[in-house]
């Protein structure tokens, strides 16, 4: 495999990271702060997708989409937190699971309902569509490297986010001591739906990025979702960093095994099920993957606890 | 998911074939297909495509049920229309992995079984019945078609791309079969895959001048975007899935200039095909599918058989079913000896009618094109 | 007797006395939902020693489920086709008979149990959510991704397998091998809760210190409660694949795992026979919320909502209160 | 002289730059009661957990019986005779109070993977659970879920589970706190008895019941044992006095 190939699909893998990162950053910061399992998660992120796909039908603006992608998922993470998640905190983690699980029921048929059965159409903005030469001849699409920036982006100011603003001190508050916050004199409640809500918005971004690229189709988030607890479980559940590196990780072996696998089991099987044993362990590769890391760091890598 | 449809006041006339109908004849059908869920959207064409054809025929009662595109749903489904409902035919099924649990369930039962979407070899050759009719293709018929054609028609190098499960990798077995040329790249991904910028970059990387894919549904569509985004200068071929009306709907330009075979498309100039085009767009509101036209044709093919024979006698309405007396949408359709049809594979191109992106026909990539699993059948 | 011992009884003879109605009524596709029932419940039965006894949450039972399914699938393709599973170092010959493939069924789930266990109880909470999670989708890519029984496409299997004595064809008599299965397991479930290992087992979920302080081992206590559970379920998926006479990988999603835990949670957690009252309202509520809407799943996602958040014990819970201690 | 039963030679444990413990050696002979006092946060409950196993030592060793122990789990120093109350009451709260006691006499019998008959008509364990609620005065409890119980009862629901165990040394992490003068009045005379079974490692708060009970008394604060004596040789130790005594009386 040459250089510039393998140069590539490091950076297919890292862009695979950055957008699950979008996913995973909300999901463990919904843990960290109100210790809650929300698997109904990957389905803010097919809302941010719907919302952009239909906003970009509309009026055509690909920039009005994300706006919408983002303030609808926001909107639909509040209202969910408001009827239902808020009376999931102190319950056990089965009822969470329950309780989100019958929530991506209610999302998913609700949006065919809405949205009918076939795939909605987004495509990348003109001005960021196609190719770009790279140096050292590499051709590489323009919209993909956006999303590593973006990604990037959103990945600083996350950090930021947590490290230098008001909410970030209460944010890490509630981290470190539930009852601590209520001491504090903050608004519990509003902070949970503000964390919620940003949450939400992360995945709806990541949901309208990606459904320009992908297919914006009913039950797009759930291969995500199952995807951003690996990366979250891997990397320390309520760790942003931990989300950051995990993402990267993930990304890297599932991009990085299903081209490398193949080829190195044809070293030492009959092509024709090389490629298909190959492919079939890159696809169990991230799994595999997190039960290594579990095996000697049960609480992830940089999970506190 | 239970919609019972009882059609009232025949008109013979209306379905085109102009025959008088067999004393008595009632027929009943249990209708399984995929209704909600992942994939819903062929099997409401399907469904379409069928009432369509059967409306005003009170002589066919039609019972539908949803199988979420669940194997284990689908098998009960058929217990239930066959045990509670007692049906004497049945239909519907879009997905290959359920066809292998619902036809030999149905079949080993007594009841007819008309295909109108998935053809496994399995129900082709070893497997085959006398009560399974396929109305609309063996899988491989459209990958062989497409091999024949990329090799009358100068490609030399292909890049092969499916996913690891057995209809893609059965597709392109079936390319290879015919496709004289040289296969340079052989990728199968993950079932389900959205993101394929690592293999972008293998068919970049190869000296392909071809690709060849199969990836049914949202697959195809992430593929054919990020595709287009990659500035990678290759030709696109594929099976007409990945490029039917109700996808190219959700892949938009990116599709426009695809090559992909098929045995049905809207342009087709008979007069059954103009006629289906025309009563489904002003039924429906929207353009037909290949899979709501093998509805449709799987409806005229089982009423073309009421026509001669009571379903009670089986034999006789096997006979009349091997007849395949009906105008097809496709135009000429025959069965072969296992119950498979003998139609000609178009090749086809995405091409844009105003606003609306579609298909063309630009020739024919395989006449009366018939599977090889036949030798296999012993019934 | 208690409330709940009344509800038990009712609930025990809900699933025959359907079948036998169906049977009167010859209405022979109700059997065999009241089959589906049993078989579900089987699953949930087991689940429930890992879950409610052991508060193991597992969303991974889907591994076993499916482990269970394709052990009948693969054994008896191999009997259809006349073809020995293996032939060296000796011969595996498929097989048709249930009891076999029962067996077969239970070891192998229980292996996998076993070796799923050992890893994933390293860890806690969400963490041991997740792994197992993890552990249910490896088995399922690579059920998908494995050529050689089907893949995508499962594995059919014509004719049901064989049961000594019985024409397993025949609904009514294929109800009976499976309800006579959940009875036994039903009641070996409830010695087991109340035995010493029932004992120590639950005493962990409430307080892993004073068992450790005791001089017992956690661990140990789960895994082998994990073990059992998996077998369990291994033993369902076997039943469940020749209900269907047909076996998938969809029998490895992580939805059907989600769906087990569903059949508890609706019944009620802890509960000996929450998972027979689970399963048969689910399947209920699939037939009549199916028949109503294409969109059922929106209506099943509500209740199952209302059930978390309003009615806390599942559906026994919610009719006979509190649960009282075993004496 | 008699070997010590429990014997802890210069145990250490750190959390950071916060030494827990800190050098400390204690021993426990057969018969006597041992009380371990201090004030808040001078490192009894770190003390307490690195002897019962939960809690693993940076360095020094622990002997039980004769038998280094300082590898080894809270399960198999358990099992090898150590029986442990808990400061904060640490019981299965669902079951009766008759079983958690049935539960402690299941550890002590070994044999749990036994799966069929019902433990609780299991003639042995039962009567070694009502036994032990017997001597704790809990047996009209014995039907009572354990989370009805009051705080003073779970203290003597704990006495109770530790009694079942049989063990060979008593570690008891504040047993009185919660009981109420009469309760704590009743405790201090059972547990007097109790020495002959086990000698007992008692921390507590309770000075009346320390200075009531103890043979010996050590004083530990900021981790380190300041001195080591009976309950005269304590109250006249100046550095006690100075450091945790005063203290006290100043408040």
């Amino acid at each position: 495999m040459s250089m510039i190939l393998l140069i590539e699909q490091v950076l297919n893998g890292l862009q695979f990271g950055v957008m699950l990162f979008l996913m995973a950053a909300g999901l463990t910061l919904i843990f960290g702060v109100m210790g809650l399992i929300n698997l109904a998660h990957g389905s803010l992120y097919m809302v941010g997708a719907f919302a952009a796909a239909a906003v970009a039908g509309w009026t055509g603006s690909f920039a009005l989409a994300l706006v919408a992608a983002l303030a609808a998922a926001a909107a639909a993470g509040a209202l969910i937190e408001l009827l239902v998640i808020r009376r999931l905190y102190d319950r056990d983690h089965l009822d969470q699971v329950l309780a989100t699980f019958a929530l991506i029921l209610i999302f998913s048929e609700g949006t065919r309902w809405l949205f009918g059965s076939f795939p909605l159409f987004l495509d990348v903005p003109a001005a960021l569509a196609g190719p770009i030469m790279l140096p050292g001849g590499i051709l590489y699409p323009l919209y993909r490297l956006v999303i590593i920036g973006v990604g990037l982006l959103v990945a600083a100011g996350v950090f930021w986010l947590i490290a230098k603003t008001r909410i970030g001190i209460q944010i890490r508050a509630g981290e470190a001591d539930r009852e601590m916050i209520a001491a504090l004199g903050i608004d519990i409640s509003r902070l949970y739906t503000m964390v919620f809500a940003l949450g939400a918005a992360l995945a709806g971004l990541a949901g309208a990025l990606v459904g320009a690229i992908q297919s914006v189709q009913v039950g797009m988030g759930e291969p995500v979702l199952i995807l951003a607890f690996v990366v979250i479980v891997i990397g320390g559940i309520g760790s942003i960093k931990g989300a950051l590196v995990g993402s990267i990780l993930v990304g890297l072996t599932d991009t990085l095994g299903g081209v490398l696998l193949p080829p190195l089991f044809g070293t030492f099987m009959q092509a024709s099920s090389a490629t298909s044993v190959g492919s079939a362990v890159a696809s169990m590769s991230i799994y595999i993957l997190m039960v290594g890391v579990l095996l000697f760091k049960p609480s992830g890598l940089f999970g506190g606890k | 998911m239970k919609l019972r449809t009882l059609i009232a006041a025949a008109s013979i006339a209306a379905l085109g074939a102009g025959m008088a109908y067999a004393d008595g004849g009632k027929v009943k059908v249990g209708m399984i297909t995929t209704l909600s869920g992942g994939g819903a959207g062929l099997g409401i064409d399907v469904r379409d495509g069928f009432v369509l054809a059967a409306k005003g025929n009170e002589n066919l009662e039609l019972v539908i049920e949803d199988d979420q595109r669940k194997p284990d749903v689908a098998v009960q489904l058929t217990d239930k229309l066959i045990q509670s409902e007692k049906v004497d035919v049945l239909t519907g099924i879009i997905w290959s992995n359920l066809a292998m649990a619902v036809v030999p369930a149905a079949t080993a039962q007594g009841k007819f079984y008309l295909s109108p979407n998935a053809g496994p070899s399995a129900l082709a050759g070893k497997g085959c019945s006398p009560l399974y009719f396929n109305v609309a293709w063996q899988n491989d018929a459209f990958y062989e078609a497409g091999g024949l054609w990329a090799s009358e028609n100068g490609i030399e190098k292909v890049f092969l791309m499916a996913p690891n499960y057995p209809a893609g990798t059965d597709g392109m077995t079936g390319f290879k079969r015919t496709f004289k040329g040289e296969v340079v790249g052989e990728v199968y991904t993950k079932l389900g895959q959205t993101d394929y910028a690592a293999e972008i970059a293998q068919i970049r990387a190869s000296d392909a001048d071809t690709v060849y894919f199969f990836l049914p549904g949202g697959m195809g569509i992430s593929f054919m975007k990020q595709f287009a985004g990659s500035g990678v200068d290759k030709n696109v071929m594929g099976p007409a899935f990945s490029f039917d009306q109700g996808i190219l709907g959700a892949i938009g330009d990116a599709a426009l200039g695809v090559k992909n075979t098929s045995h049905w498309s809207k342009d087709i100039d008979n007069a059954a095909n103009k006629k289906f085009v025309a009563d489904f767009q002003a039924e429906y509101g929207r353009l037909p599918s290949l899979y709501a036209a093998q509805g449709y044709d799987t409806a005229l093919l089982l009423q073309s058989a009421m026509g001669k024979a009571d379903v009670a006698d089986a034999a006789a309405f096997q006979a009349a079913l091997e007849e395949a007396d009906f105008a097809s949408v496709r135009g000429d359709f025959a069965f072969a000896p296992n119950h498979h049809p003998i139609q000609d594979i178009y090749m086809r191109e995405v091409i844009k009618e105003g606003d609306v992106v579609t298909n063309k026909i630009v020739g024919v990539a395989s006449s009366d094109h018939q599977d090889v699993y036949g030798a296999d059948c012993k019934m | 007797m208690t409330r709940e011992t009344l509800l038990n009884i009712v609930l025990f003879a809900i699933l025959p006395a359907t079948a036998l109605v169906a049977f009167a009524l010859d209405e022979p596709f109700i059997i065999t939902l009241a089959t589906k029932a049993a078989i579900l419940a089987l699953a949930g039965v087991g689940l429930n020693i890992a879950l409610g006894l052991g508060g193991l949450v597992s969303l991974g039972h889907a591994a076993f489920f499916g482990l269970g399914g394709y052990a009948m699938g693969i054994l008896a393709s191999h009997a259809q086709s006349y073809t020995p599973l293996m032939e060296t170092p000796f011969l595996i010959e498929g097989t048709k008979s249930m009891l076999v493939i029962w067996g077969v069924a239970i070891v192998t789930s229980a292996l996998a149990a076993l070796a799923i266990g050992a890893l994933s109880l390293r860890t806690t909470g969400v963490y041991f959510i997740m792994i197992t999670l993890a552990f249910g989708q490896m088995l399922y890519y690579f059920a998908i991704s494995w050529p050689a029984y089907g893949g995508e496409d499962g594995l059919s299997i014509y004719v049901r397998n064989e049961f000594p004595g019985l024409n397993t064809l025949d609904p009514i008599q294929f109800f009976a091998i499976a309800f006579g299965i959940l009875a036994i397991v039903l009641f070996g479930a409830g010695r087991l809760a109340k035995a010493r290992f029932g004992l120590a087992l639950s005493a962990a979920r409430q307080n892993a210190e004073r068992v450790e302080t005791v001089g017992l081992t956690p661990f140990r206590l789960r895994l082998v409660a994990f073990v059992i559970s998996g077998a369990v379920t291994g033993l369902a998926g076997a039943l469940f694949a020749d209900l269907n006479r047909f076996v998938s990988p969809t029998m490895f999603s992580w939805h059907t795992s989600g769906e087990i835990m569903v059949f508890v949670i609706l019944g009620g957690v802890g509960r000996l026979f929450g998972p027979v009252a689970g399963a048969a309202l689910y399947i209920l509520l699939e037939h009549t919320l199916g028949g109503l809407s294409e969109f059922w799943h929106v209506y099943l996602g509500l209740l199952l909502l209302l059930v978390v958040l309003f009615a806390r014990g599942g559906l026994i819970g919610t009719i006979a209160g509190r649960e009282v201690a075993h004496d | 002289m008699t070997d010590p039963l429990l014997k802890l030679s210069h145990l250490n444990k750190s959390f950071g730059a916060l030494k827990a413990t800190d050098d400390v050696s204690l021993t426990l002979m057969p018969g006597e009661i041992h009380a371990l006092i201090g004030p808040n946060g001078a490192g009894k409950s770190t003390l307490i957990k690195q002897i019962a196993g939960g809690l693993r030592s940076d360095s020094g060793t622990v002997e039980f019986a004769g038998r280094d122990v300082t590898a080894l789990g809270t399960v198999p120093r358990a099992r090898a005779g150590l029986g442990r109350t808990f400061q904060i009451s640490s019981l299965a709260m669902e079951y009766t109070v008759l079983q958690n006691t049935v539960l402690g006499a299941l550890g002590h019998d070994g044999g749990v993977m036994r799966f069929f008959r019902p433990v609780m008509k299991d003639r042995r364990l039962v009567d070694r659970g009502m036994a032990a609620l017997e001597r704790v005065g809990l047996t009209d409890q014995a039907a009572k879920r354990t989370a009805d119980l009051s705080h003073g009862q779970r203290r003597l629901l704990e006495v109770a589970v530790a009694l079942t165990l049989e063990p060979k040394v008593f570690l008891m992490d504040e047993p009185m706190a919660g009981l109420g003068a009469s309760g704590s009045k009743r405790l201090t005379g059972f547990l007097d008895a109790l020495r002959v079974q086990a000698p007992i490692l008692l921390v507590e708060h309770d000075m009346d019941a320390v200075f009531a009970l103890a043979d010996r008394i050590s004083v530990l604060v900021y981790g380190r044992v300041i001195a080591t004596g009976t309950a005269d040789e304590i109250k006249r130790d100046p550095t006690v006095r100075e450091a945790y005594l005063g203290a006290e009386d100043a408040a």
